[in-house]
């Protein structure tokens, strides 16, 4: 019971989506799917956001390290519940659009959620940077390769990359370095990124297969029938 | 309230960016808001777009929808820790669902369109003459085909790396680093462009220091 | 003096440096541009001590992960103050983009859609900066509309910036006469292939609600056949494809693009059919076009910067071999 | 080791497919829209614009009766550029009712599909074409039924490919479930696991387990679920801390159930604990905002970054190796794939992340499915190569066969919607 109802389950729903893709009157069955999992992940989210209230006034009553930061935490989370679900802060009443401009809710998202989104975002420059300075380093004929790639691709963006192969005649113009970053990219990049993409495919099937046929099982606890 | 959504915003972009010095109290007070208000608003979203959008408006018309509301009421027997095995009932609807769907989905999009799009000709009137074209596409679709071809025998699992199979596969392997490569260096301009973005509103729009 | 000591005065310089200049701008401070000579030390000390760094390097002593971080803040920002522009070749597609608009006759109808959000902003708000001052400098009339969301607000801020400048006030541009924002409207490339039999069905009123009819622009604008160029500053999906795919190849209408410098690659097989008539691809192509327009915008200010911080990386990289190489190939190269 | 009672049902399965195709072959070859039903002729108003013509009805193939298609000669005023038509207006008759208008056409536009029908009704349709100043319609079409069709044959080669290789894996799992011994290549980021694992416990720091940002509708969070499996197997054997916090609370469910499972494997069930995995935000950014705290703070010795990530491949990466962590990533997402190469110890490439938890089991069956998965690639360089030395032969010297079989070829990849 604890364990053949759950293979059994997985097997037919499985199966199921599989072969109704070849099946017209059951070829929406997989969209009907996503909305099941929509409503369930809206269950799911009681434990996600218990947890999260769980953790932090745990912190709190324990007075382990930094609790002073899990009461930001808690008062940020019910802010957004209060202003979210009970509309307060909104200038229309309950029915009105939870996004109106001016309701407490659209304001929080514009001047809180998208200057914190967009400097996280924005740290990418830095670590991109670290990163090249880091890996980009000729230690075997592998790294080598990325790297000279990379450098050429690099160079093709910058006034340089011009400079450095101005003199190479029009009639080789694809060895100019703008022109060649440019066939880097529509040539061996793209093979690559299929040679990559056929086994993700591959993976998938076989993965999938795995998983339907309950072989993998590792995902539905143990032995414990 | 102009100037308060101003600095609020300047005060929260260098909380974040101060991370970048050391993990500090600064940073901890907006990671604290940042997590706290994110995940209430994702609570609120899904609630009003999947549960009543989704389910309470439609459940009349569509009653199979009640499926999905079961599923979602076992997963909260978890809560209750004698009975709690039953929430993995709908996790396995979900990982047999998943696994179903996406199947076929990456075998249409991943193996037969990836294969349809390498089937190219080596060589082409239509490619035109001299070096700069013609050597240039015919060396192009050789390298697509011969990189796609050996970048496949670098994944092969059943047989060993050696002897023609194995140079076959090393070829593979850097012509799938060519791409790495060359992907990493052509989002370098995007990712700097994001900061410079910030840079901006803070000398500009904040203090007003460039225009 | 104690690292928390220095960290405090580090805070409290900041908060200084803020509050004095926040005053500064409330009481209308301008911008501050460096003289040629303060520039030029700048760059030579930068460029000094990145070979300090490389004789450090060579000598054994790696420098971290923080030291890179600082060249990256400074090198993106310093730029912005400087007084010179990086010299611009000006591309082909560019010059073609610009060359259409000049042909137009003043009075012309543009239609220009913004189609991205804020975090595209630094490389296509400039061009859509510098697109529409030179559509007002010549007298043409303006239809602003976006198939992103967030599309139209960008196109106000542009807006704003434009009309700040004294001589746009002066030439006493009017909303409705002069431009309009229609805003945003839901459906992706249907918006464009509706649009194809009437704009007013896709856009009854415009952003701020007044009715299509009653805006003396647009009253007798039916579809793209009473528009005479087309604009389009895209970031993704749905985005310049469609547009050419629809507008273009549907509609004859004359299109230029805008993009960023990831999309802009895939843009040159339209390009070369003559389905566009001109590219602005990324911070390049808008610092070029600016150059043509003989205004310098943000495009060309933050070209700089984006040169800069290539050139940063590249030297990185060398460096980073070069500790690579003489530090005996040793594999534990892991800062920290 | 017993199976399932649920395999043996694979061969009665894989038999009843076939059966299901061969049955179904003959409607192979009934494609050709063969009811149409109606035929043209001029319109008699005059008008300004010429009307279209050959207005022509036939049922949607390989559908749920929910689709009719139309197709019709454009007006010959319908020039682009130059010509005088703005476009069409299509209307419909639903069982003898009143004509209304169900949409509107671009000029140039020569044909529609009618979604969203149902069967049993009959359906009339007329189009018309306008200009500034005129309209011009064409003749009604016959009343014509939606037909349902029980299999998609447009899918056929699809589901044949889809069978032949799903049928080399279960094979191959079978024959290895028999004993037979088959060989798998080292995978280096696989064969780190254990000793990174081992290095944490000698540290006495703990392991950081990342499952992408995705939820679990994602087949590559689906991919880290049962690689943890693997992983938790290991630290509940070496007794070592392992924190996971993750960015989806379905995630958080399958992730408790997989770590439980492997300490109860592993004897410990009383070591289990419910803390080791926590919620933090749904939003992406947020979430990676706590974790690289958590990756400054906590100091773990193993970072493992597996299943979908996106612009914050490279945040975490750097973060991770900032503190000095073995990391060991995977992803199925080529973009990011770069940033992990460069900032990680070890990286699953694609195909080697949904390969891992077989190869990490050791189990033969589950080795036998990656030898399954072998057929489909040598499949796929076969297909390649031939097709692309007929292809080069069809361009250099244009022989009739060499076409008919490269077009069969490019046909049976080609996928029809």
């Amino acid at each position: 019971m604890k364990r053949n109802v759950p293979l059994a389950i997985t097997f037919i729903v499985g199966a199921v989506l599989i072969f109704s893709v070849f099946i017209p009157p059951m070829e929406n069955w997989g969209e009907d799917f996503t909305l099941f999992f929509d409503i369930i992940a809206v269950f799911a989210f009681f434990l996600g956001g218990g947890n999260l209230l769980r953790v932090h006034l745990t912190k709190l009553s324990r007075r382990k390290q930094d609790w002073p930061y899990s009461i930001v935490t808690i008062m940020g989370f019910l802010l957004m519940l209060a202003a979210g679900l009970f509309r307060i802060g909104n200038p229309g009443d309950i029915n009105a659009s939870l996004t109106e401009q001016g309701s407490l809710f659209q304001t929080i998202y514009d001047s809180v959620f998208v200057p914190l989104g967009s400097t996280m975002y924005a740290l990418l420059a830095f670590f991109v940077a670290s990163a090249s300075y880091r890996a980009f380093r000729a230690k075997n004929r592998e790294a080598t390769i990325l790297l000279v790639a990379a450098f050429i691709i690099l160079l093709g963006r910058t006034p340089l990359g011009t400079i450095v192969t101005g003199w190479v005649p029009e009639s080789f113009s694809i060895l100019q370095i703008p022109n060649l970053a440019i066939w880097i990219m529509n040539s061996p990049n793209l093979a690559g990124q299929r040679a990559i993409m056929i086994g993700i495919g591959l993976g998938v099937v076989s993965m999938s297969l795995r998983l339907i046929l309950g072989i993998e099982r590792t995902y539905l606890g143990g032995d414990d029938k | 309230m102009e100037h308060f959504a101003l600095w609020l915003a300047a005060f929260l972009t260098l909380g974040i960016i101060s991370f970048l010095y050391k993990d500090n109290a600064w940073y901890k007070l907006t990671e604290s808001i940042f997590i706290g208000l994110s995940a209430g608003y994702w609570m609120v979203s899904l609630f009003w777009d999947n549960f009543y959008g989704k389910f309470w408006v439609n459940k009349s018309e569509s009653p199979y929808l009640y499926v999905g509301a079961v599923l979602g009421l076992l997963m909260l027997l978890r809560l209750v820790p004698r009975i709690g095995w039953i929430s993995r009932w709908p996790l396995s609807f979900i990982v047999g669902a998943t696994s179903g769907l996406w199947l076929i989905n990456y075998f249409s999009s991943n193996i037969m369109k990836q294969i349809e799009a390498t089937i190219l000709p080596l060589f082409s009137a239509q490619f035109g003459s001299g070096f700069d074209a013609g050597a240039a596409a015919i060396i192009g679709n050789l390298v697509i085909v011969t990189g796609t071809f050996s970048g496949l025998v670098y994944f092969f699992f059943s047989k060993e790396h050696k002897g023609a199979f194995g140079r076959t596969a090393k070829l593979g392997i850097w012509i799938i680093m060519i791409t790495f490569g060359a992907s990493f260096g052509y989002t370098v301009m995007s990712r700097m462009s994001l900061f410079i973005g910030r840079i901006d509103f803070l000398l500009s729009d904040w203090l007003g220091m460039i225009l | 003096m104690s690292t928390r000591a220095k960290e405090i005065l580090v805070i409290i310089m900041i908060v200084v440096f803020s509050l004095v200049f926040y005053f500064r701008k409330i009481a209308g401070g301008k911008e501050i541009i460096f003289s040629n000579l303060v520039a030029w030390v700048l760059i030579a000390l930068l460029v000094l001590s990145l070979g300090l760094i490389l004789i450090l390097t060579i000598k054994g002593s790696l420098i971290g992960r923080r030291v890179v971080f600082i060249y990256v803040g400074i090198v993106l920002a310093l730029p912005l103050f400087m007084p010179f522009t990086q010299k611009i070749t000006i591309s082909p597609e560019v010059r073609s983009l610009y060359e259409a608009v000049e042909k137009l006759p003043p009075g012309s109808k543009v239609l220009v859609s913004f189609d991205y959000d804020p975090p595209s902003a630094p490389e296509l708000q400039p061009m859509g900066e510098s697109f529409i001052r030179l559509c007002f400098q010549r007298d043409f009339k303006v239809i602003i509309m976006g198939l992103w969301p967030q599309g139209p607000q960008q196109a106000n801020i542009a807006i704003d910036k434009i009309l700040e400048d004294p001589e746009m006030q002066a030439r006493n541009l009017r909303y409705g006469e002069d431009y309009v924002n229609l805003g945003y409207q839901a459906g992706n490339e249907f918006v464009i292939q509706r649009m194809g039999s009437s704009f007013k069905s896709m856009f009854p009123s415009d952003y701020r609600g007044i009715p299509y009819d009653s805006m003396p622009l647009v009253r007798n604008i039916r579809n793209f056949s009473n528009i005479d160029f087309s604009f389009n500053l895209s970031a993704g999906f749905p985005g310049s494809v469609e547009w050419v795919q629809i507008a273009v190849d549907r509609y004859g209408v004359e299109l230029g693009l805008g993009n960023t410098a990831v999309q802009a690659p895939q843009m040159y097989t339209y390009l070369n059919s003559g389905q566009v008539v001109g590219l602005l691809g990324g911070m390049n192509g808008g610092a070029e076009f600016e150059l043509l327009c003989d205004y310098k915008g943000k495009a060309t200010k933050f070209m700089l910067s984006q040169s800069f911080s290539h050139m940063v990386i590249i030297a990185f990289i060398i460096i980073g071999n070069v500790a690579y190489f003489l530090g005996g190939r040793k594999s534990a190269l892991k800062d920290k | 080791m017993k199976t399932i009672g649920l395999f043996r049902f694979l061969p009665a399965l894989t038999s009843f497919s076939i059966a299901f195709f061969i049955i179904f072959s003959p409607a192979l070859k009934a494609q050709a829209p063969d009811d149409s039903l109606s035929t043209t002729s001029p319109d008699a108003l005059a008008v300004s614009i010429a009307p279209p013509t050959s207005l022509v009805v036939f049922d949607y193939k390989y559908d749920d009766g929910e689709a009719l298609e139309l197709t019709w000669v454009p007006s010959v005023d319908d020039l682009p550029v130059v010509g005088k038509v703005t476009g069409y207006e299509l209307y419909r008759s639903d069982n003898g009712g009143e004509f209304y208008k169900i949409t509107e056409l671009i000029p140039g536009s020569n044909n529609f599909r009618d979604e969203d029908l149902s069967t049993g009704v009959n359906y009339v349709y007329y189009i018309v074409a306008l200009s500034a100043d005129a309209r011009a319609a064409s003749v009604k079409t016959e009343a014509i039924q939606t037909h349902r069709e029980w299999l998609n044959f447009n899918l056929k080669y699809l589901f044949l490919i889809a069978l032949i290789i799903s049928a080399s894996v279960i094979y191959f799992i079978e024959t290895a479930r028999r004993g037979k011994k088959l060989f798998v290549r080292k995978i280096a980021g696989l064969e780190a696991v254990d000793d990174a694992i081992g290095q944490a416990t000698e540290m006495g720091r703990s392991i950081l387990f990342i499952p992408g940002i995705n939820d679990m509708d994602e087949v590559q969070t689906l991919a880290a679920i049962t690689i943890l499996g693997r992983v938790s197997r290991v630290v509940a054997d070496y007794d070592t801390k392992i924190h996971m916090p993750v960015s989806r609370s379905l995630v958080m469910t399958a992730a408790r159930e997989t770590i439980k499972a492997s300490y109860m494997a592993a004897g410990r069930p009383d070591a289990y604990s419910d803390d080791m995995v926590h919620y933090v935000t749904d939003e992406q950014f947020g979430y990676v905002a706590a974790v690289d705290a958590i990756m400054v703070r906590e100091k773990p010795a193993t970072i493992f970054l597996l299943g979908s990530f996106f612009a914050e491949s490279l945040i975490l990466a750097e973060t991770g190796n900032s503190v000095g962590a073995i990391q060991i990533a995977g992803t199925a997402r080529p973009a990011q794939l770069p940033f992990f190469i460069a900032a990680c110890d070890f990286t699953l490439i694609g195909e080697e992340l949904f390969a891992a938890s077989a190869y990490l089991s050791g189990e033969p069956k589950q080795l036998g499915s990656l030898k399954g998965q072998d057929v489909g690639k040598a499949l796929a360089m076969l297909v390649i190569l031939i097709a692309v030395i007929l292809a080069t032969i069809s361009e250099i010297r244009p022989l009739e066969t060499v076409r008919y079989v490269l077009d069969f070829l490019i046909q049976v990849f080609t996928i029809k919607t």
